[in-house]
C-alpha cells in the first residue's frame, strides 16, 4: 500500500550505478543529484516516470532511456556477435601496460569533453589496446565490464524495499543488520508466518530493515511490538521508506526491556476528567495526551504479553538470544512460530539447545539458506564468481503448552 | 484457518495432529464422533481444545502437538513430497517477486497447492492467485482443497496454458507477479504479455531442474522483452543442535597409566599362578588362554572409566562435560530447481520521450 | 606402488552395483561371490581383467562386459531416442497402484527365469505399465533408474583406495571415519603437505582410513607415528589395500598418548650379547626380539618427538583435540603444517581459537570444502537432488618459533 | 625445496617472507648482500637461519616468519591470483585423478604452474609431469620457475596441444592423469588416445568455467569413449574463529535501571532547580538545554556500563564473557570452474572374450 510505481518527489531512491553498487538518493524536486564519477542528473527529469529503466545522461544532461539488448550490454552481450568469440585463445597476448597506448591524461581528457558518451570512451579505450583483439573471450569480457563500470554514465532508480535496504547496509557496514542475507530475511519472513493483521513481538537490531520487511508484508493491519535495550529502538532504515508516519505510529508500539519485565515500575498518567483538561494550558495538555496515550500504549502492550497475544516471537539480536526466548516465550500464543536469527550458527545453536529442553517448544530446527547467482548471459552462463560470504542462521520452533500429566508419565 | 491463527479449536477446524517431525497428519475435527487414530495412541477429537496443547492419548501412553495450520506445516504434512516447492525455494521466490498484500499473482501449474497457500498467505484478501493446472485430477483435487482451506483468493483453472495461454473469460487478471512450475516454461512465456499488468513492473520466477531447460527459458524471456534476467539456486540446509561428549587428553592417559597398572597387576599375578602351575605341572596353554580371557573381563569396563565405556549415557549428562555442536541433516536437498527471475518493465507513453528518445525535458 | 590395475587373487575388492551401492569382497579363487538379489558370479571369472568394468550376469551365469553407450544407460542415455521427451507433459497421467498390471507374484516369477535378463524384466515392467507413456521425461527416467537398480544384474569391480574406502564407511557407519568427505581427506592430504618421505605425527580415529590415505601418497618412503589412546590403534581399514605387511610394519608405528607423554614410564629393553641370544629358548629369542625392537621404536619416535622432527601433525580425533595440538606441537618441525579435522565446525573453531592464541602457530585458518555432483546426462544436466550432509571440517596452521626478544617489543 | 622440508636455511633457499596472510613474498637467499625490504622494515637475508623463525626487523620495528615454501603456500605468494587453480579444486583434483607417487600426468595449459608445483609434489620423483603452454612467454617463465624450484619431474613444453596434440618427439608419455584447463578443451581431447596409457586406467579432468564448454567435452568424451563422466563443483569456504560478547539480558535490564534512575534523579535536580529559575528569572529554555547536555553526558558512560561500550575493548577481554564463534570470509569464491570427470578403461585383448562377447569361461 505504500509502493508506488512511479517514481514521486520528496521520497527516497535506490539508484543502481555500472559498476552495480547502490546509492540512496532523496529525491527533492528541482535539485540536480550527482552520483560521482557518473556524473549529475535533474531530479525533475525523472518524477512520475516509473522506477526500473536504466537513463544515460546525455552531454547535454538530458537523459536518454537505454533498451536492454540494443543499448545495453552492448559489448556484453553484443558478444554474440564478432567481438568475443569463446573458442579463441591469447596465445599471443603479451599484457603489459604498455599495450594501451591511450594515457591516463589523454583518458582523463576525453571524460571532460561532455560530447562524448561513456560508449565512446569505451569504443577509444578498446582501439588504443593494441592486444585487444588478442584477448580470449574471458578477459575481454572481464576488461569490458571493468571499463563499463568506470565510463558508463548509467544509472537505474529502484524503488526503496527491504530487500534493497538490506544490500545497502550489506554494503555500507554489515553489522548494522546482523550479515543478513536476503534470502534468509524471506526465510524468517515465512517461517514466521507473517501476514496481514498478525501481532508479532520483534527484537530488532538490524536498524530497522526487519521491521520494515514486516510492514511490506503486513499492508497496514496488525502490530509489531519492537522491545529494546536502550530508550529507544534504533529503526533508522523505516525512514526511506515511503511510509506515512501515521501507519508506522498506529502499528509500531516498542518497549524496554525494564517496562517489559517491570511494567509495574512505570508510574501511572491517570485519566483526567474533560473538566481537568479543560483546565490544563495548552502546552500541559499535549504533554498529558502524549504520556497518557504511551501509558495506554504500554498497558495494551502488558496485556498481550499476560494473555499470550502475540502471534509470534521474532529476534534479531545481539542480546542473548536465549535468554530473550526463554523470558519471553510465556508472552507467545499457542501453536505460534518463534523464530530466532542470528549471524552465527553458534548463537542460533545454542537458542536450539535451550528450546530442544524447554517443553513450551516443539521441533526447534536450524535453517542455513544460501542464493548462489549466475551470470545469466547466454552461451556463457556460470554462477558468479565470488560472492559475500556469511548471511545467517534462523532457528525456528513452534510454541506449545506442555501437558505436565503426559509428560509426568512419558 | 490460513489467513488468521485461532486460539480454540471447534469443529470443522484443521488441527495438525504432530507425531514426530517426519508424522503429520491433518485433522478435520468433528467433536462428536472423531477418533485420530495412530501407532501413539487414539485421540477423540473431543479432547482438542486449543492450538499448540500437548495431548495424551486415550490410554495415557503417548502423546500428539495440536498444530495449527501454516502454509510452511501443510507443506510438511503432505504425504507426496517430492513435487512441492521447499519453503527455502518458496520463500525466496515471494520475496524477489515482491509478492505483498494485495498483489495479483499467476502460478502454473498448481501441483499439491502447497505453494499455492504461501503465496496465498502472502497476497492477503486483497490479493488475487490465478492458479492454472493441466492435470484434471490434480486440478480437482486442488480446487476442493483450496475451499476447505478457504483461501478465498485463490482462482484455479484447469488449463494447458502452454497451448491456450493465461486469460480468462470476462477477467482482467493484471498480473504483477508469475510462477512458472511447467516442463517447458518457454511455451507459456509468449502468453504472459496479455495477462500481466503493463502499467507497472511484473515480475517472473521460473523453476526448471535442468539447465537446458532455463537456456530455453532465457531465449523466451529475451524474445518477450523481458530485462534483469538473472538465474540464481538456493542452496538450503537444515541442522540440529547436539551435545558431544568432551574427552580430555589427561582422561585418556589416566585411563592408560590405569590400564597399564591393571595389566602389570594381572601379570604380576599370573607370574606367580604360572610359577604355581608349573610346579602342579597345569599346562602353560590352558592358563594362558583363561588369563587372557580374565584379563579381558578386567581391561572391560572395570577400571578408571571417564566417559561411561559401555554404559548408557543420556545426552547432556551431567556427570559428563559436553560441547555445543551443531549437526547438518544426514541428506541434503542439494538441487530442488533453477530460480530464473526476470522483470518486464511497464509501458511508457510517448510523451515521456522527445524526438532523440530522449526523458521530455522538463518544464515547470 | 601396492596398485594394480588388474584384478588380484585374495584381495579386496569394491564392487559397484546398479544401486550405485557398494560391496566390499575379497577375491578368493574359485568360490562363488553373491551380490544380494543382484545375482552371484565366479570369482575366477573376473581375475586378471582390469577394473572398471561392468559385467552382466548372464542367465548361465557367464559375465558380459558392458559398453557405456551401447548396453549401459539403456534406458537413460537412450533418452536421447523416442522414449523420452523432455517436452511431452503428464497431463493426463493418473499414477495409482493400478497402472501396473503385472503383480508382484508375476514379476517375482520373472526374477527367477535365468533365461530373462534385468534388462528384458524392465521392458516387460514397462510395458505392463499402462500409463508409462503418459509420464513426463523426468518421472521416466526417475522410474527407470529405479527399476534398474531393482533389476539389473550388473556390477563393476573398482579397486580399493582411500577414496572408496571412506564411501564404504560414510555407507556402513559415518562415525567410523567422523564423516570426513572426499574431499575433504583430499584437503586434508594437501594442507599437510603429505608426500613420500615424510615423517608425520598423525591421531587416526578415522578406522584407519586416514592413514590409508598417508600410505598412498607416501609410496613405501617415510614415517607414520599413529599417537592414539587405546592399547593399540585402530587402523581396521588397512586390511582392505594390497598392501605387504612388511611396509606396514616398517612405515607405521604407533604410540600410545601414556608412552608419548611419559616415555620414562616404559621399560626398557636392554640390548642382549650375541652370546646372551645365541644361549636362548627360540620361543624366548622371538620374544626378545620383538619386545626390543618395539623399545627401539618408541626410542626412536620419542627422539622424534625431542627433537622437533615431524613434518607435519595430522589429528582426526573425538580426544579433545585442542589439548593434542597444545600438547604435541613442540614435536612438530620449523614451518611444517598442523592440521586438524573434525566432523564439527565448533571444534575447529576451539582450536582455531587455541592457535591463534599460540604464537607457536602461524595463521590458523577453518576450511570447508564440498563436492556438488551432477546428473551428468547431455540435455538433462543438474545437479543431484539430494546428497549427504556434513563432510567435516579442518583448521589449518603452520608451525613456527616465536622470538620473545621481537614479542615483548610488540 | 618442494620435495622435501629443510630446517636450516642456506644460500639460494627459498623463503616465503611472511607478513600478513596477504602479503607473503618469496625471497631467494643471498646470505652476503640480499636484504628484503618490507613496510614492515628491513630484513638482512643473513638473519635468516631457520626455517618457522620469527625474524625481527633491523629496527626492532617489525618482524616477519621465515616460511618453507609448499606448493600451497606457494600458490598463496603468486602475485596474480586470477588464473591459479585454489587447493580446494586442486586437492579434490589430484585425489580424484589418483596422482600418486610414480604417476604420469599430463597438464594443459602450465598457467602460473601454481598447480604443476602440486601435481608434482604428489608424483613424486619417481613420476613424471608433462606441462604444455602455448602462451611463449609464460611457457618461458614457468620453465624458469620449474628449474629454479628444482622441480626435476616436470617437463614443461610450449604447444598449442588442441591444435598439434600432445605428442612428444622420441618420449612415449603413457600418461594415467589428465588435467585440462583450455578454453576448448573438446579440440584438445581427441588428441589424447596417442598418449594416455591404454594398458591401465587413465583418468581426465577437463576444468571449464562456462557450463557451455562443459556441454562440448562431454560430447567429445563420449566421442572419444570415455566413460564415467561426471560433472562437479567444488565450494569452498575460509572461516575465522572468533570470540563475541556476551551480553546478557539481566545487564540490559539492570541499565536500562539504571539509566531511568539517573534520569529521574536529573530530573529532580532539574524540577528543583527550574524552581529557583523561576524566582531568580533565569529563562527555562536555556536551562532545558544545559540539562539536556548534562544528561547526555551522564547517559553516556559514566552509569552501568556492562559491556564496556566507548571503551576500547580487546576481544578475549577477560572482564566480559565471550562467546566462541566462527565468521565466514566476507567474499567466497562461489565459483572456481566446473571440473569434468571422465574414465578410460584400458584396452582388452579378443583373448578375454569368447564368440558372444562373455568373458572366456574360467578353466581350470
Amino acid at each position: 500500500i505504500f509502493d508506488n510505481p512511479r517514481i514521486q518527489p520528496n521520497t527516497y531512491c535506490m539508484v543502481k550505478l555500472p559498476s552495480e553498487n547502490f546509492r540512496v538518493v532523496k529525491l527533492i524536486p528541482n535539485q540536480t543529484i550527482s552520483i560521482g564519477k557518473f556524473g549529475s542528473f535533474q531530479v525533475n527529469d525523472i518524477l512520475g516516470l516509473p522506477y526500473g529503466y536504466t537513463f544515460e545522461i546525455q552531454e547535454d544532461k538530458r537523459l536518454r532511456i537505454i533498451q536492454e539488448g540494443v543499448d545495453d550490454h552492448d559489448y556484453v552481450v553484443g558478444a554474440k556477435g564478432a567481438l568475443l568469440e569463446p573458442e579463441e585463445t591469447n596465445q599471443t597476448l603479451i599484457d603489459t601496460s604498455e599495450s594501451q597506448t591511450l594515457s591516463m591524461a589523454e583518458i582523463e581528457e576525453m571524460k571532460k569533453q561532455k560530447t562524448l558518451s561513456g560508449k565512446d570512451i569505451i569504443d577509444h579505450v578498446i582501439k588504443g589496446h593494441n592486444e585487444f583483439h588478442k584477448k580470449t573471450a574471458f578477459s575481454k569480457e572481464k576488461y569490458l565490464r571493468r571499463k563499463e563500470q568506470k565510463y558508463l554514465r548509467r544509472f537505474t532508480p529502484q524503488p526503496m524495499c527491504s530487500s534493497l535496504l538490506l544490500d545497502f547496509y550489506l554494503e555500507k557496514d554489515y553489522k548494522k543488520v546482523l550479515d543478513m542475507s536476503q534470502e534468509m530475511l524471506a526465510l524468517l519472513l515465512s517461517m514466521a508466518n507473517v501476514r496481514p493483521g498478525g501481532k508479532y513481538l520483534v527484537v530488532d537490531e538490524t536498524t530497522g530493515v526487519l521491521t520494515a520487511a514486516l510492514m511490506e508484508r503486513m499492508a497496514g493491519e496488525g502490530l509489531i511490538v519492537v522491545a529494546h535495550e536502550n530508550e529507544h529502538p534504533n529503526l533508522d532504515a523505516l525512514k526511506y521508506l515511503s511510509m506515512p508516519t501515521e501507519l508506522q505510529d498506529r502499528m509500531i508500539k516498542s518497549i524496554n526491556w525494564l517496562q517489559f519485565f517491570e511494567p509495574e515500575g512505570e508510574e501511572e498518567v491517570p485519566e483526567k476528567t474533560p473538566e481537568q483538561i479543560a483546565s490544563m494550558k495548552p502546552r500541559n495538555r499535549g504533554a498529558y495526551f502524549r504520556k497518557r496515550n504511551r501509558w495506554l500504549e504500554l498497558q495494551n502492550v502488558n496485556d498481550l504479553v499476560a494473555n499470550q497475544g502475540f502471534d509470534g516471537l521474532i529476534v534479531a539480536s545481539t542480546l542473548h538470544p536465549a535468554s530473550i526466548v526463554d523470558r519471553t516465550l510465556h508472552a507467545i500464543g499457542g501453536s505460534r512460530p518463534v523464530v530466532v536469527y542470528s549471524e552465527y550458527k553458534e548463537v542460533v545453536t545454542e537458542v536450539s539447545q535451550l528450546m530442544l529442553k524447554d517443553l513450551r517448544v516443539l521441533a526447534p530446527s536450524i535453517w542455513e539458506s544460501r542464493v548462489r547467482k549466475y551470470q545469466t548471459i547466454l552461451g556463457r552462463m556460470h554462477p558468479s564468481m565470488t560472492s559475500r560470504g556469511g548471511g545467517g542462521y534462523l532457528v525456528h520452533g513452534t510454541r506449545v503448552f506442555p501437558n505436565e500429566e503426559v509428560n509426568a508419565t512419558q | 484457518m490460513f489467513s488468521a491463527y485461532k486460539d480454540t479449536i471447534e469443529d470443522g477446524d484443521l488441527v495438525l495432529g504432530w507425531m514426530t517431525r517426519t508424522a503429520i497428519k491433518p485433522i478435520v475435527v468433528e467433536k462428536k464422533e472423531g477418533l485420530f487414530n495412530t501407532r501413539y495412541g487414539a485421540f477423540p477429537h473431543r479432547n482438542m481444545d486449543k492450538y499448540g496443547a500437548q495431548l495424551g492419548s486415550m490410554s495415557k501412553q503417548g502423546f500428539i502437538h495440536l498444530i495449527h495450520p501454516t502454509p510452511e506445516l501443510w507443506t510438511l504434512s503432505l504425504p507426496h513430497r517430492t513435487q512441492i516447492v521447499y519453503t527455502t525455494d518458496s520463500s525466496y521466490i515471494v520475496q524477489r517477486l515482491k509478492i505483498r498484500p494485495g498483489s495479483t499473482v499467476i502460478e502454473s501449474g498448481t501441483g499439491s497447492g502447497s505453494f499455492t497457500h504461501a503465496i496465498s498467505r502472502s497476497a492477503g484478501l486483497a490479493g488475487k492467485v490465478y492458479s492454472y493446472e493441466f492435470h484434471e485430477e490434480r486440478y480437482n483435487l486442488a480446487k476442493q482443497e483450496f475451499e476447505r482451506h478457504q483461501l478465498t483468493n485463490v482462482i484455479p483453472t484447469h488449463r494447458d496454458v502452454c497451448n491456450d495461454g493465461f486469460d480468462i473469460e470476462n477477467i482482467d487478471v493484471n498480473a504483477t507477479a508469475v510462477f512458472l512450475d511447467l516442463p517447458a516454461p518457454w511455451t507459456a512465456i509468449p502468453h504472459l504479455e496479455r495477462v500481466i499488468d503493463r502499467s507497472v513492473v511484473s515480475r517472473v520466477c521460473c523453476f526448471s531442474p535442468c539447465f537446458e531447460q532455463v537456456v530455453k527459458a532465457v531465449q523466451a524471456l529475451q524474445e518477450a522483452g523481458w530485462v534483469d534476467i538473472e538465474m540464481v539456486e538456493v542452496a538450503a540446509k537444515r541442522w540440529e543442535s547436539r551435545l558431544e561428549m568432551k574427552r580430555s587428553l589427561d582422561e585418556a592417559i589416566t585411563r592408560l597409566r590405569d590400564v597399564k597398572a591393571r595389566r602389570e597387576t594381572g601379570l604380576a599375578k599370573r607370574n606367580a599362578r604360572i610359577k604355581v602351575e608349573t610346579e602342579t605341572g597345569v599346562e602353560e596353554e590352558e592358563s594362558d588362554e583363561r588369563d587372557a580371557k580374565r584379563s579381558k573381563t578386567e581391561s572391560g569396563h572395570r577400571g578408571y572409566n571417564p566417559w561411561g565405556k559401555g554404559q548408557k549415557i543420556k545426552e547432556g549428562d551431567e556427570s559428563f562435560e559436553w560441547t555445543e555442536v551443531s549437526k547438518c541433516e544426514q541428506e541434503i536437498k542439494s538441487h530442488t530447481s533453477y530460480l530464473l527471475f526476470a522483470s518486464r518493465l511497464p509501458k511508457l507513453g510517448e510523451e515521456v520521450f522527445d524526438k532523440d528518445m530522449c526523458v521530455r525535458p522538463y518544464s515547470e
